[in-house]
Formats: C-alpha cells, sequence, structure tokens
C-alpha cells in the first residue's frame, strides 16, 4: 500500500515502539494499562513455578487457541470479514504440519513442517479470498460460504480412513485423524530443544506476546487504519483511493497464516489432529471467543479464549449435567448485558459508575438556559 | 427409465427435507434479521413434543387417546403450537429483552438490553448459547431418548423398489407450506409491514406498524414451522435432544442460496439442491451427495451471491423492460 | 511408579465417561456400571483392604476436554487406572499426547475396530472382527451368501466392512455391495433403493449413532423385509427399546453383551442386571459397553490382588499373567480371558435376534478369540513394548 | 390539534429540547425554523413519539397522548415526512406508499389519484424498488406515503430538501391546497424562507433546544425577519 | 500512490494519443456515448460530458435527471451500459474505483458519507495518509481541520457531528486527496442559510487557491448562481443545455421543466 512511516525520529527508539503502539485502534493506552500489562506477563512467566504441570500443558493449548481468536478478531473485528472458517485454515495446517513432520523425521522436519503449514494455509486462504472477494461476495455470504467450506473439508477429512489417504508415512486417519504428530523441535540432526510441557508452553506464551504486540503495531499503523476503514464504510475507502478488495485479500490471507500458526501449535499439544477440530462446534468457537471478549480489541478475545475454555473445564469436573447450561446461560447474559464485549462492556460500565458519580452534581445544579447544547 | 423413477422419487424425501428444514430459519433470518443457530433445537423441541404428547407424556392432555392417525396428526399440531410459544418466549427474554428490560426498567431505572433484531453476529452467539442451554437442559429433564413415534402410511412401491410413501408425502406437505406462506406473505399486508419494519423500525412504527407485535408474530411463526418440521420427522428419527442438528447445515445454505424472498427462494433452491442431492447419491454415493449439495452451494454463493430468488427478480424486471 | 498425596491409602480410579453431549446415550450406562463395580467392591472390603477412591468428571463428549481431564487424573490425582472414552478418536486424542508418556494404565472397553498392540492400554472390548466373526457365519448358514454391506463412513464402519469381506472370503459368502454412509446422514431412501436392487439374502450393518438410526425406521416404512446383521445395533444404543416395533425386526446383533444375554449371571435374580437397576432405578438400558467398564473394573481388582500393590508396571504385569474374570456374558463356570499378548479379551460372543415386535433372544453363541493382533500381526506386549495401531492394511500385508 | 407543554427531551442523556411550549389549532399550517442542530427534528419526533420526553406533556386531538406509542398515533392520524426521507429500500415503490395505508385509521378513503397528481412519477415507477429512485423521488416518495391515508395532522420535517425548485414551489401550493381542501393540520419544519413564507399561517422560531419567537402573518411577510432567524 | 504505471499500458497511451489530437488538451474530464440502463429505463443517455482543467460547473435538472448517476458512471461506483469515460486524456472505464481516485478524481456523495464510529481526525487522516508523511502530514491534516472549521472537533466521533458538519467535513476529506476534479453532489442540502454560505466559500476558494476543478449538483439555485463558472442541464439522462448563469435561468425551457414558473429572487 505504500504507506511511509510515522513521524517519530525525535521521539527516539523507546518514543517510537511507544507510538506504534498506541492508537485509537486497540485498548489500554495509559501508563496504568502497561504496568498492569507487565505484572500479569510476569505471572505467565512464572506460571510452571506455581501451577501444576496439567494446568501449564492446559494453558499451552488456550495459549495457541488464543491466535486462532486473533487470528479472528483481525479478520473479522478490525477488517469487518467475518469468516466462519478459521478452523478450515487451523485444521488444514495441523493436518500439513502433521505430514510433513511424519515423513520428514528429526527436528528439520518439524521446523519444515511449520513453515509449509503456514504456508499452505495462507495460500489457502489467499484462494479462498480472491474466490470471494473479487467475485463481490461480503457480509453474511462471506460468513456461510467459509462456513460451507469447513463443512466441505470435515465431510472430506472423516471419510479418508482408508489406506489410499496415506501420504507417504502419514494417514489421514478419517474421522479417528491423525495421531503420532511429532513435536516441534529445534536442532540438526539430534533436537536439542523440544517443544513440549513447559517449553510447550513459553513457545505459546511467546508466540502471544509477539503476536499481540505486533498486531498492537499492525493496526495502530497506517495500514491499520485502511482495515478499520474497510470495516466503517466499503465504499467510502474505495473512494478515498485504497484497494479494498486487495485489503481484504491481504488480511484474509494474513488470518489464515495466523490461524495456521495457531493450528501447528494445538497439533503439537495434541500430538494428534482429528476432523472435529472442523466441527460447526469447533467452527464457532472463535466467533464466540470474539464476540464475548470485543471484537473490536485484541486483549478482549485473549481473554475471552482463556477465559472461556477454562471456564469449560473447571464446569466439567465441578458441574456435571448442568455444564453445558451455565456455560450457554453465560453466553447469552455477556451477549444481551455486553453487546461490545466484555472488556469493552466493563470498561464502559466503570465510566458508566464513574459518570453517574460525577453527573449526580452536575445534573442538580444545571442551569435551565444553560449551555448544554453546543 | 427405472432410473429416471428411482430418482424422481428419491427427490421428493430430499426436497421436503430441505424446504421443511429451511422455512422457519428463512422466516427469522428474511424477516428479522436474526441468524437463530438454535434453530435445531426448535425443531428438537417440535419433536420432543410430538414424542411425548402421541405417547401419553403429556398431563391433562389426552391426545394418546385419539385413534388411528388423528392422534398422530393431533400430537403434531399440538407440537408446532408448543414450538411456537417456546419461540415467543424466547422472543421476549432474548430477542427482544422486552422481559429483562421491563424487570431492569423497574429497578435500575433504564434498559439494558439492545434488542438482537438485525443484529446477524450477536444474534448468532446469543441463540448458539441457547442451544447449548435446551440441548443439555432436555438431555437432563428427559434423559438422552424418547420413545419414538411409529411411521404411518406404509409402503409405496415402484419397480423392484419401494419407499415409506410418508416420506414421499412430505415433499407436499412441504408444497403446501410454501403455498401457505406465500398466501401469508401476498394476501396479507404482513409479509410487506415484516420486510419494512426490518428496512427501518422507527418509520414502520410511524407509519402504524406495531413493529413489536411484528416481530413477535414473525419470531412465532418461524418457530411453529420449525416445530412443525421436528413433528413431521419424529417418525422418521431417533429423538434425541441432539437430533436438531442434523437440519442446521441443511437449513442455512438453503436459505443463504434461496436469497431474500422466503417463498420462492426456498422453493428454487430446495429444488436444486434436492435435485443436486439425489442425483449425485444415487449415481455415486451418500458421500457424494452431500459433498455435491455443498459445493454447488458455494458455487452459487460465488456467482450469485444474491440468491436464486434474484434470478427471479431480475427475470421480471426484464419483462418490465420489454413492456 | 507413583507419588501418592496424603491419601495413599486409597486406591484412585479415574473414570472418564460422557455423562454429556452427543456420546451420552452410549457414555452414561458406562459410567453408571462403572460406580456399580467401584460400590461393590468397596463394599465387600475393598481391594487388598484398600478402598477404591473415584474421580468421574464430565468429558462432555469433547475431546479436547478429554485430554485435559487425562493430564489432570495423571498428574493431579495421580490415578492408579483410567477408564476412558467411547470413540476410537477419543483413545486417539489422549493415548499418545498423555496416556504413553505417563506410562498410564489405561482401559479402552468400547468394542471397536480393532488393532491397537499398546504396552498401557488394555482394549477390553469386543473387536470388529469378534463381533462379526460370529453374526456373520451364522447368517450365511441361514439365509444364504450374498451380502451387502452398508456402514458408516469412517474408520470404524470402512474397517468393518472390510473384516465383513476377510469373513466372507473365509465363509464362502460374497460381498455383492458396499456402502458407505457419512455420520450426518439420516436420509436412507436411495440406499434402501439400492439394496433393493442388489437383492441380497442379507444385509450387514455397522451403521453408528443417532442419525444412522433412521435407517432401520425407513427401511420398515419401505417395506424392505430382509434379515439384517450388525455389530452396532441394540447391544449399545438399544434401538429396540427406542423404536417402534417392527424397525428391528429380524436384526442379528453380534455382540459379547447386552441387558437380554441368557448368562445366570446376567439375568438371575441378584444378577447383573438387577443389581444394576437397584442402584440407578431411573437408567435406560445396561449396554454392552456397560459390562466392559464393569468386568475390567473387577480384572484390575484381581491383578492389584495378585500384584500386591498398585504399582501401575506391576499391575500390568499382573494383567499380563492371564488373568480372568467370570463376567455376566458367560456361562456359568466360565470365565473370560484377558490375552496376555494383545491386552484384548477372548469373549464369550453371542448372536442375538430381535423379534417383530422387538423381543430379544439369542440364537447362537461361542467363545471368539481375537485372532488378529495375536495370529496375523504378532503383536506380543509380554516380549516387546509397542504403542501401535495396526489397521487391515496389516492384515493385508500379513495375511496376503 | 396538537399541544405541547413544557416538554423536555433528548437522547440517552444528552438533553435538546428544553421547555417547549407549542400549539397548532385545527386546519392552521404552522411552521417550525431554527439554525441547523437546535432541535427541530427532535421536536418533531417527539411529536410523532418516536423521541420520548422526560417532562412535559403531548396532547393530540384532545387527548394527552405522551405515553402512547408511534404507531398507535400514526394510526389516530398522524402522517410523517422524516428528515432525511427514510424510504424503504427494499420495497417498491407502490409497497412504500401502502405502508402509507395505516395511518388515520379512522378515515377510509385513500388519496391515490391526488397522489399521483401531484407527483405522476411515483404512479410510472410503481414497480422499481424504493432505494433505487433518485433523491429528490425519495422525497416524493415520503411525502406520498404519508398523505395517501389523509391523516388528520401532517408532520413534515425539511420536505424541501433534495427537490427541484418547481417542485418546491408546487410542493407549497399543494399543502395549501389539501389544508383547504381536506382541513388537514399541518406542522412542518423548514430551512428554505420561500417554503415559509408561502405556506405557514404562523412560524414559531427554535434557538438551543427551545421555542424563542412566535411569527404572526404580517412577519412572515417579511423575508429579512425570517432571514434573521435562519441564519447566525 | 502516483499514477505513473499506467503510462505503461499500450491501450492507454494510444487513447490518450488519440485524444491528444481531437480533444481540447485543457479538458480534463470527458465522457462519450455514456449511457446507462437500469432494465427499461435509460438513466443516462449518450451523453458526451467534458469539464476543463479548474472549471467550477454545476450540474442541475429535475429529479431523476440522471445527475447522481453521472457521477457515479464517473468514479466507477456503476459500471456503464455504453460508452466511456476519460480523464486527463486516459481512458478509465474499466477501473476501479480507487485507480480512478489515484488518478486524481474525488467525490462526495449525495448522502452523507463519513466514517460514523471514527473521530473527525481519523476521518480526515485517511486520505492525507496515503499522500504524505511525517511532519507533512501533520500539517495536511491540521490544514485539513481548520479549514472544514473543525479544529475544535477533532476528537469527537463524526457521528455526534451535526448534518452540515459533517458535509464539511466530507468535502475536506475529498479535498484533502489533492484531486484534479472535485465532484460533489448535493453539498448544501438541508443546511443553513449560513453554513451555505460556508461552503460556497470554501468551494471558490479551493477552486481558485489549489486549481481544482469542480463539478457541483445542487437544487439551490441561489448557490449555483453564486459559485458556478458554467452550467450543464442534464434532462431525462440527455445534456439538455450549457450556458452560463445567466442564460440558463433566462431559458424559458430551463423553466418550464426545473425551475418552475418564477425563478427564487
Ligand atoms: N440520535 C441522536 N443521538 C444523540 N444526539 C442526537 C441524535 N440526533 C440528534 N442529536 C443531536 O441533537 C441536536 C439536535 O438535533 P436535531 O436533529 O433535532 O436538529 P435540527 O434542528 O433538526 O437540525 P437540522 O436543521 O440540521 O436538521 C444536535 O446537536 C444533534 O447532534
Ligand atoms: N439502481 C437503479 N435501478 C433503477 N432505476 C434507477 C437506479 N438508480 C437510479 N435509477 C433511476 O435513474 C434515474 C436517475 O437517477 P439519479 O439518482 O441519477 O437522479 P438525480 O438526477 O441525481 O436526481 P435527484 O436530483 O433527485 O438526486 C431516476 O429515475 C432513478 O429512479
Ligand atoms: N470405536 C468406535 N465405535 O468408534
Ligand atoms: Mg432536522
Ligand atoms: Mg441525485
Amino acid at each position: 500500500m505504500g504507506v511511509e512511516s510515522d513521524d517519530t525520529a525525535t521521539r527516539g527508539p523507546l518514543g517510537r515502539l511507544a507510538a506504534a503502539l498506541h492508537g485509537p485502534n486497540t485498548m489500554g493506552n495509559s501508563r496504568r494499562f502497561w504496568y498492569l500489562f507487565g505484572v500479569v506477563v510476569l505471572l505467565f512467566v512464572f506460571f510452571p513455578l506455581y501451577m501444576l504441570p496439567s494446568a501449564v500443558t492446559n494453558m499451552s493449548q488456550y495459549l495457541s487457541l488464543v491466535l486462532l481468536a486473533l487470528s479472528l478478531a483481525v479478520v473479522w473485528g478490525y477488517t469487518g470479514v467475518l469468516s466462519f472458517g478459521q478452523v478450515a485454515f487451523f485444521g488444514v495446517a495441523g493436518y500439513t504440519y502433521g505430514i510433513v513432520a511424519i515423513n520428514v523425521t528429526g527436528p528439520l522436519g518439524t521446523i519444515a513442517g511449520l513453515v509449509v503449514a503456514v504456508g499452505i494455509a495462507a495460500l489457502f486462504a489467499a484462494i479462498l479470498g480472491y474466490f470471494m472477494f473479487y467475485g463481490g461476495v461480503s457480509d453474511v455470504y462471506v460468513t456461510i460460504l467459509t462456513l460451507v467450506v469447513v463443512l466441505v473439508l470435515k465431510t472430506f477429512l472423516d471419510q479418508t480412513a482408508g489406506d489410499e489417504w496415506t501420504i507417504g508415512e502419514a494417514a489421514l486417519g478419517g474421522f479417528n485423524g491423525m495421531p503420532g504428530i511429532p513435536d516441534l523441535a529445534l536442532g540438526i540432526g539430534e533436537p536439542f530443544l523440544v517443544f513440549n510441557d513447559t517449553v510447550l508452553f513459553y513457545a505459546a506464551l511467546l508466540a502471544v506476546l509477539v503476536t499481540y504486540l505486533g498486531l498492537r503495531a499492525l493496526l495502530n499503523s497506517d495500514y491499520g487504519r485502511v482495515m478499520v476503514a474497510v470495516r466503517e464504510d466499503e465504499d467510502r475507502t474505495e473512494m478515498l483511493g485504497y484497494d479494498v478488495k486487495r485489503v481484504k485479500l491481504t488480511v484474509f490471507t494474513f488470518g489464515g497464516a495466523l490461524a495456521g500458526l495457531s493450528g501447528v501449535l494445538y497439533v503439537t499439544y495434541f500430538n494428534y489432529i482429528s476432523p472435529s477440530e472442523l466441527s460447526l462446534t469447533a467452527a464457532s468457537l472463535p466467533v464466540i471467543w470474539v464476540a464475548v471478549g470485543g471484537r473490536k480489541t485484541l486483549l478482549g478475545p485473549i481473554v475471552a479464549t482463556i477465559f472461556i475454555e477454562r471456564l469449560g473445564l473447571f464446569l466439567s469436573v465441578n458441574v456435571g449435567d448442568w455444564a453445558f447450561v451455565i456455560n450457554g446461560l453465560l453466553l447469552l447474559v455477556i451477549v444481551l448485558l455486553l453487546p461490545e464485549g466484555l472488556l469493552p462492556g466493563l470498561r464502559d460500565l466503570v465510566s458508566w459508575i464513574g459518570d453517574r458519580r460525577g453527573d449526580s452534581d452536575t445534573d442538580d445544579t444545571t442551569d435551565p438556559t444553560g449551555e448544554v447544547i453546543e | 427409465m427405472a432410473i429416471g423413477l428411482d430418482l424422481l422419487v428419491q427427490f421428493f424425501p430430499n426436497f421436503a427435507s430441505i424446504v421443511l428444514a429451511a422455512t422457519g430459519l428463512a422466516i427469522i433470518f428474511g424477516i428479522m434479521g436474526v441468524i437463530n443457530l438454535a434453530h435445531g433445537e426448535f425443531i428438537m423441541v417440535g419433536a420432543f413434543s410430538t414424542s411425548l404428547a402421541y405417547n401419553g407424556g403429556i398431563p391433562f392432555l389426552p391426545i394418546d387417546a385419539l385413534p388411528g392417525l388423528s392422534r398422530l396428526i393431533g400430537a403434531m399440531l399440538f407440537a408446532a403450537l408448543v414450538t411456537a410459544l417456546f419461540g415467543l418466549l424466547v422472543e421476549r427474554t432474548i430477542i427482544s429483552g422486552a422481559v429483562p428490560n421491563w424487570i431492569s426498567e423497574r429497578t435500575l431505572g433504564r434498559p439494558v438490553v439492545t434488542p438482537l433484531y438485525d443484529r446477524l453476529l450477536d444474534s448468532m452467539v446469543a441463540t448458539w448459547g441457547l442451544s447449548l442451554i435446551m440441548v443439555q437442559t432436555f438431555r437432563n429433564v428427559f434423559g438422552n431418548s424418547l420413545s419414538g413415534v411409529p411411521i404411518p402410511f406404509g409402503e409405496l412401491s415402484y419397480g423392484n423398489s419401494s419407499i415409506g410413501l410418508y416420506q414421499v408425502l412430505l415433499a407436499g406437505v412441504a408444497a403446501f407450506v410454501l403455498i401457505a406462506l406465500y398466501l401469508v406473505f401476498v394476501r396479507t399486508d404482513y409479509g410487506m409491514r415484516a420486510r419494512a419494519t426490518i428496512q427501518n423500525e422507527s418509520m414502520a412504527q410511524s407509519l402504524g406498524v406495531n413493529t413489536e407485535r411484528t416481530y413477535m408474530a414473525t419470531f412465532a411463526l418461524g418457530s411453529g414451522l420449525a416445530g412443525l418440521t421436528g413433528a413431521l420427522y419424529t417418525p422418521l428419527l431417533s429423538i434425541e435432544p441432539g437430533l436438531g442438528s442434523v437440519f442446521l447445515v441443511d437449513a442455512f445454505v438453503a436459505v443463504v442460496v434461496g436469497g431474500s424472498s422466503v417463498v420462492v427462494g426456498t422453493l428454487l433452491s430446495g429444488g436444486l439442491l434436492g435435485i443436486v442431492d439425489t442425483l449425485f447419491s444415487n449415481v455415486y454415493g451418500t458421500f457424494a451427495g452431500r459433498i455435491a449439495l455443498l459445493i454447488v452451494a458455494i458455487v452459487l454463493i460465488r456467482f450469485i451471491p444474491q440468491g436464486l430468488s434474484s434470478l427471479v427478480e431480475r427475470l421480471r424486471e426484464r419483462r418490465l423492460e420489454v413492456d | 511408579a507413583l507419588t501418592g498425596s496424603g491419601s495413599s491409602d486409597t486406591i484412585k480410579l479415574g473414570i472418564l465417561e460422557d455423562q454429556s453431549g452427543n456420546f451420552a446415550l452410549v457414555g452414561s450406562p458406562k459410567h453408571k456400571a462403572s460406580l456399580l463395580a467401584i460400590e461393590e467392591i468397596n463394599n465387600n472390603g475393598g481391594i487388598n483392604g484398600q478402598q477404591i477412591e473415584y474421580f468421574d468428571p464430565d468429558p462432555q463428549s469433547n475431546n479436547q476436554r478429554y485430554l485435559e481431564l487425562t493430564r489432570r487424573m495423571i498428574n493431579q490425582r495421580n490415578v492408579d487406572a483410567l477408564w476412558a472414552g467411547y470413540s476410537s478418536a477419543t483413545r486417539e486424542t489422549i493415548r499418545e499426547p498423555a496416556i504413553d508418556p505417563n506410562d498410564q494404565l489405561y482401559f479402552y472397553t468400547t468394542q471397536y475396530e480393532g488393532g491397537v498392540c499398546d504396552k498401557n492400554v488394555f482394549a477390553v472390548g469386543p473387536t470388529a472382527r469378534q463381533q462379526l466373526g460370529i453374526v456373520l457365519p451364522y447368517l450365511v448358514e441361514e439365509y444364504g451368501s450374498d451380502i451387502y454391506t452398508i456402514a458408516a463412513d469412517y474408520n470404524f464402519g470402512q474397517l468393518s466392512a472390510d473384516w465383513v469381506k476377510v469373513l466372507a472370503d473365509e465363509n464362502d459368502a460374497n460381498v455383492i455391495g458396499e456402502e458407505f454412509i457419512p455420520l450426518s446422514n439420516s436420509e436412507f431412501s436411495s440406499t434402501i433403493s439400492r439394496i433393493q436392487d442388489a437383492d441380497p439374502d442379507f444385509v450387514m450393518s455397522m451403521l453408528v449413532g443417532s442419525n444412522h438410526t433412521s435407517f432401520y425406521k425407513q427401511k420398515a416404512s419401505a417395506g424392505l423385509d430382509i434379515p439384517i446383521g450388525t455389530s452396532t445395533a441394540m447391544a449399545q444404543g438399544y434401538e429396540h427399546l427406542r423404536l417402534d416395533p417392527p424397525a428391528m425386526s429380524n436384526i442379528y446383533a453380534g455382540v459379547n453383551y447386552m441387558e437380554e444375554v441368557p448368562t445366570n449371571r446376567n439375568t438371575k435374580e441378584g444378577g447383573f442386571v438387577d443389581r444394576y437397576y437397584e442402584k440407578f432405578p431411573d437408567a435406560p438400558y445396561l449396554n454392552e459397553e456397560a459390562e466392559n467398564n464393569y468386568f475390567s473394573i473387577y480384572m484390575y481388582k484381581r491383578a492389584v490382588e495378585q500384584a500386591g500393590t498398585t504399582d501401575q508396571e506391576e499391575v500390568k504385569a499382573a494383567l499380563e499373567s492371564g488373568i480372568t474374570y467370570p463376567a455376566p456374558e458367560a456361562p456359568d463356570g466360565e470365565e473370560i480371558k484377558l490375552v496376555p499378548e494383545t491386552h484384548h479379551v477372548n469373549h464369550h460372543m453371542w448372536v442375538m435376534r430381535a423379534d417383530e415386535e422387538h423381543n430379544v433372544e439369542a440364537v447362537d453363541d461361542r467363545v471368539i478369540d481375537e485372532t488378529f493382533l495375536k495370529d496375523t500381526v504378532g503383536c506380543d506386549l509380554t516380549s516387546k513394548d509397542e504403542e501401535t495401531q495396526y489397521t487391515p492394511q496389516d492384515y493385508y500385508e500379513e495375511a496376503g | 390539534m396538537l399541544e405541547l407543554d413544557g416538554v423536555r427531551a433528548g437522547y440517552d442523556s444528552t438533553p435538546i429540547l428544553r421547555n417547549v411550549d407549542l400549539s397548532v389549532e385545527e386546519g392552521e399550517i404552522v411552521g417550525v425554523m431554527g439554525k441547523n442542530g437546535v432541535g427541530k427534528t427532535t421536536l418533531v419526533r417527539t411529536v410523532m413519539g418516536l423521541v420520548e420526553p422526560n417532562e412535559g406533556t403531548v396532547r393530540f386531538d384532545g387527548r394527552d397522548v405522551t405515553e402512547t406509542p408511534p404507531h398507535e398515533r400514526a394510526r389516530s392520524g398522524m402522517g410523517y415526512i422524516p428528515q432525511g426521507r427514510e424510504i424503504f429500500p427494499d420495497l417498491t415503490v407502490e409497497q412504500n406508499l401502502r405502508m402509507g395505508e395505516s395511518i388515520n385509521e379512522s378515515s377510509s378513503d385513500l388519496l391515490y389519484e391526488d397522489v399521483f397528481d401531484y407527483f405522476p412519477i411515483l404512479d410510472e415507477r410503481r414497480d422499481q424498488n424504493g432505494g433505487t429512485m433518485s433523491g429528490g423521488q425519495q422525497q416524493m416518495l415520503a411525502i406520498a406515503r404519508a398523505l395517501v391515508a389523509n391523516p388528520d395532522l401532517l408532520l413534515l420535517d425539511e420536505p424541501s430538501e433534495g427537490i427541484q425548485p418547481s417542485i418546491v414551489q408546487q410542493i407549497s401550493e399543494d399543502m395549501r391546497a389539501i389544508n383547504e381542501d381536506l382541513g388537514t393540520t399541518i406542522l412542518f419544519v423548514e430551512q428554505n424562507l420561500s417554503v415559509i413564507r408561502d405556506m405557514a399561517d404562523r412560524c414559531y422560531a427554535m434557538e438551543r433546544g427551545t421555542i424563542v419567537d412566535e411569527l404572526g402573518a404580517t412577519d412572515l411577510e417579511d423575508e429579512e425577519t425570517i432571514a434573521s432567524y435562519l441564519a447566525v | 500512490m502516483s499514477d505513473t504505471a499506467d503510462g505503461m499500458d499500450p491501450a492507454v497511451k494510444q487513447t490518450s494519443a488519440e485524444l491528444a489530437t481531437g480533444v481540447d488538451t485543457d479538458t480534463i474530464l470527458q465522457t462519450e456515448g455514456l449511457t446507462k440502463r437500469f432494465g427499461g429505463l435509460t438513466a443516462i443517455d449518450d451523453v458526451d460530458f467534458g469539464v476543463e482543467a479548474g472549471e467550477l460547473r454545476c450540474l442541475i435538472g429535475p429529479n431523476g435527471a440522471g445527475k447522481s448517476t453521472l457521477l457515479n458512471l464517473v468514479t466507477g461506483a456503476l459500471s456503464p451500459s455504453e460508452g466511456e469515460v476519460y480523464f486527463e486524456g486516459h481512458e478509465i472505464t474499466g477501473l476501479d474505483p480507487h485507480e480512478r481516485i489515484r488518478h486524481g478524481l474525488s467525490i462526495k456523495f449525495q448522502v452523507p458519507s463519513v466514517y460514523e464510529d471514527l473521530t473527525v481526525r481519523e476521518n480526515v487522516r485517511l486520505p492525507i495518509q496515503r499522500l504524505a508523511a511525517g511532519s507533512e502530514r501533520d500539517e495536511r491534516m491540521a490544514d485539513a481541520l481548520s479549514a472544514s472549521g473543525l479544529s475544535a472537533k477533532a476528537d469527537v466521533t463524526a457521528s455526534a457531528l451535526s448534518h452540515g458538519e459533517q458535509q464539511q467535513l466530507e468535502i475536506g476529506m475529498a479535498a484533502s486527496l489533492d484531486p484534479d476534479l472535485l465532484l460533489l453532489d448535493e453539498p448544501v442540502a438541508g443546511l443553513s442559510v449560513d453554513e451555505r454560505t460556508e461552503i460556497a466559500d470554501r468551494i471558490t476558494q479551493l477552486n481558485a487557491e489549489r486549481d481544482i476543478a469542480f463539478v457541483v449538483i445542487e437544487h439551490d439555485t441561489d448557490f449555483v448562481a453564486e459559485i458556478a463558472d458554467h452550467i450543464t442541464v442534464l434532462h431525462q439522462g440527455e445534456t439538455f443545455r450549457e450556458g452560463s448563469i445567466e442564460e440558463i435561468e433566462a431559458d424559458p425551457e430551463v423553466q418550464r421543466i426545473y425551475l418552475g414558473g418564477e425563478t427564487d429572487a
């Protein structure tokens, strides 16, 4: 898009970094936010010290799903393209990683798997995006079309149990899925770092942190503002000289890659993938995380993903029969009472209460002929 | 010839299931801008109500005492009514937020819920929550399955094959539902007012439309149709809380492929998708039928994003041009 | 292998069975029968004097939840043995990332396609080969040699269909038609018409799940009146009780157990069925997998008693010593045997037939050994630790 | 016919109307003028019931309608032509007009002939979707929609906006004719000097959410006076 | 950012060469045989409409004459049934709207179209960030804000602006694209008298100082009289008259179809 960098040369590198991370498109622009952010990051960094191993590995799973949520936040929340198909890229990357890593043994195979998987997910998104956006498909039609793509993939994968669906050493495995997917590893020949347990946790944490900060920078950059402009009004944006279709395609492709990365981390957590990652339920989860957290934010989907997933576990352990009911009620209540999402809703609630306190003074003293109207 | 006859006969149940799955969803989606992900569960309510009523599970309502076919028809009509009322309840509490707002206005002094009308995505999340609640509540209350209802009417033989006559008759019911809806929309102003309401609610009010009642009626009608679908399929299905999920995807695809006009759109998409499904299932097997149906849907959405009913409109315009 | 927490005087079992979600219909009898076994054992003095403590969170038919809960069972609850999951997909979800790295003793009790050869896994349900191996020869004998196979279009169905072919060969029968149905399909008129066109002597049905249940109703209403052999219907989801007659009329199930299996241990007063309904009066059915959970908990008890410890390696060794148990499926005087080499069970198999009124009676029964792993692929966990699942591809490679 | 007494109203917590008193006699044509943003539209919307007053009363036809929802006001005879047209974009022109039929339940005559007489383009374009009509055509449609059912009180919010000069003149004349022939009471908001002068019997001037002046017939002769209320 | 890339397209070159020989080089916009049909209705009928560089043209005509349609064909929001559009010597008929904008076109729509949920500053930033960076960008944003009279409301969301302020904002956004030709569809509809004057001043100023050519659609004849160099009257999709304000106002046919018996004083 040929956009120039911001005018921040005078503020030094730190100032430039701060400027890059701040802007109207993300929540949390105050100093207090960054202190809190630091504290939370530290809590996560030391998580393995005070939590059980199972909690740590479960957390790595939530963190890899956070990337999936973020991919939808970027595509839907910031660019206005509601894809119901993020799990398609997630799943395709998962399977691709499995196929490559099973066939090419050793750490290099896993790294190649990662690269190829993310690349294939991005390519798939690019092709699908081109098919849709350059064909004039928009709004809810994108939503349904992407959903149908997911269902086609699932229907197809469900019946790949036969031997004809074996690629090299890797059998797609149909409904039962593809087991034996190796952990990501670094090294040549012998791995010197294997991404499992705590290592996987830190890798996922790092990925989330980098993605979050990177997305903040992206969304507050010129390009991010164009994305938001596309969300707000496609025609107006086109008439300001921006190539709206290309922006949507680029973001959709990027979202596909991010969902793909999420898929790779997720399958290395399971060492296994199956078509149930492409079910209607699975496809709707990212939408729910993002909608519940607040789609026009990055933090919202992060918090909501971890919260909802962890809550599900809590309920299945402690509640039993009525867990789904409580889960459903919670979704309902959040959507009805906080339509902008959990985090923006809480923020507005806090400021509303603040206003009410402040207001109650001014209300009483407003002069009926006072300058209320601008 | 035999193959042709076979395809024709097989087409009827496919057409019926797509149309019946879609109409209720189409009305609620097309007129209220609400995507009801709990649509399958509304169908399930219809099926459960039918099974309970038919088997004498409803206190004070001796439908099971009716003789013969009237017992089944009574149970089905009862189920459609129950689902419509249930829809009304959902509309008042969740979709419009009227009940929570009534409470909050008396306690907090302000409404807390913005109606979900024309908020496609929020309505999706909310009804997804509703569907979780409904499935598990039914499971907890009624158990994992209910006893079924026999399939009436016996078989229809053709060539050296046969099919349940009931499944063929369902296509007739589907056609009847479409005609009835057509009459409701064409003969009364209801359809026009409902569409006006979603396009501009406050203007519709200013022209004398009781928009609240329009929404309630629309949601109840859509729910009632879902209930009817559940009722009609009770004899054919195993009655479990999750049974609605089979219908959901086909319903969605049919609605989107059909386009904005509920009756014409559903008719065309039911017809086309039914043909595709029948053809591919028969020639290449059930898997091929399924995949072909989905792929045709993708291609149609891509090339006719306004839906099949827009083709009819274009034809109509073409005619105007000639005039 | 265990670092027991404060209460190491109890034996801890993890019971992960679906109480809600898609598989609740088949999962909740598994859950209930497990509790019954545990209660009986505790009431009779426990195992080696130790009471059983159990953890039974609800995995909600969700594989992701299964993995989380399995890890929690292993890390947090330090369970001595784990029963978990209905579908093979669930088993595969937890096997590699959680069961094997922790060498967790794990019982998988569902009837399944077969082939798991894993030192930590005791797959004690019947395999497709065992189930089809009793019902298919019976039907060939009774009705003739032309078979039409319909099966769910996924691993279990496809592999079962392969076993039908293998067994048809062995019994001089032929598969004249074969059709796979996606799990989401519930419309069967074209399938029914194809069966009528093919005109087989009987149908083998390996349809799975509630959508596929519609097949039986629809074939009845279409007037398709043909014997059907199955490994899936009736014993798990009690279709003969849920569907109106005559949907299941003339259906023959090859099973190791169902509520109606006529052994004294099962149906005699005070037998398994009575004890189950006494504890769970509202339970709808006592299914095949429920019995598998039940007897395998007792087998575990015997193994611990034999090993004199709950140390998992020693218990596995004890289980590999040829443990047997007088399970409800077996007639008086007979015990079913856990095969040391394969961790599978040589079940007493039954052919159960439903009539027009859906009354179920046994028409044939005998012990059928699990031969595929042991004889064909040579799985021997007593001499070689493995963590593999073999498929019929291996059968064809090994057996030609 | 219409009487507002001490009305305060606004959006959410922003107060807009402050202490508005206003009355329109049966058969009168009354204008409201004022600069952009003073609250004219809010006033009309309050009369229609689309904005709920926090204080004060609205009386219509002798009845207190303060709590009455808009659709009942419409049925009891209020016809509303909003600022910005608010045509139903996906209904045809004919359907848009039919939507107006439920106004004024008490009168059974429908004035399609008169309406098509004023705006023949609407007759020609019966089957075109409202949303694809040109800006001015939509404005005509909005006026026609409120007129078909012969309302007792017509509320017009800047009816001349976007309409070609010749038709603007014509509208003023038509409104007067409707007023005389059918006895329709009219309350209208305008920016256009000549429309105010041509149509109004009487006119209120608004500033910052409240009525600051009332101009009688003689004041309205004088364009300077009008202009002074419309300009700074 | 710039449109140099188009120079490489031989087809375009050829066309512009052809054009250069036949047509006045000062013409920045020219339509040839432009026609748009909606179903049976011909909204634009074989129109050859030309605008000179630096000109301030008004486009008037009865409701439904096709004025907005013509602008939409020029910007590419609609595609023509027949005919071509040339801009600064290049044929732009098949281009996407954003490509045309990059050639130096700009538009303010009939219905106000600003980003309602964004602040005024973000609104203004969007056109400018594509063209300028660094301190130049800041300056141009500040200029655009003050020229629109919105400096004080820079951090207000656009939905909270009055109708007139939104019009000002949209004109400001369109103007900050540095266009050679700015198309305005009813810029003063619904505005009060003083706001009309402000916008008239703004237009004449942009025209004089930045040498931007204008096509302005408006029904307010006083306003048209105040700003227009030259007027085109469109009627039933065809160019009906062209001329100066005096000529047009005096034309009895224009009075009949458009202005009415007597024009406003
Ligand atoms: N829906 C709304 N929410 C909040 N404020 C609003 C809303 N609609 C209007 N306002 C504000 O109320 C004030 C009065 O608006 P109103 O539309 O009544 O003015 P008006 O006199 O009709 O102006 P105009 O001549 O531009 O039509 C303005 O400041 C406007 O910004
Ligand atoms: N999409 C469409 N389908 C059918 N007819 C259309 C469509 N768009 C515009 N028209 C018709 O084309 C004609 C020209 O419309 P256009 O909007 O260009 O008029 P205009 O000159 O801008 O009028 P106004 O001054 O009222 O804004 C009108 O008769 C209109 O009804
Ligand atoms: N093991 C099965 N039925 O999946
Ligand atoms: Mg106004
Ligand atoms: Mg126009």
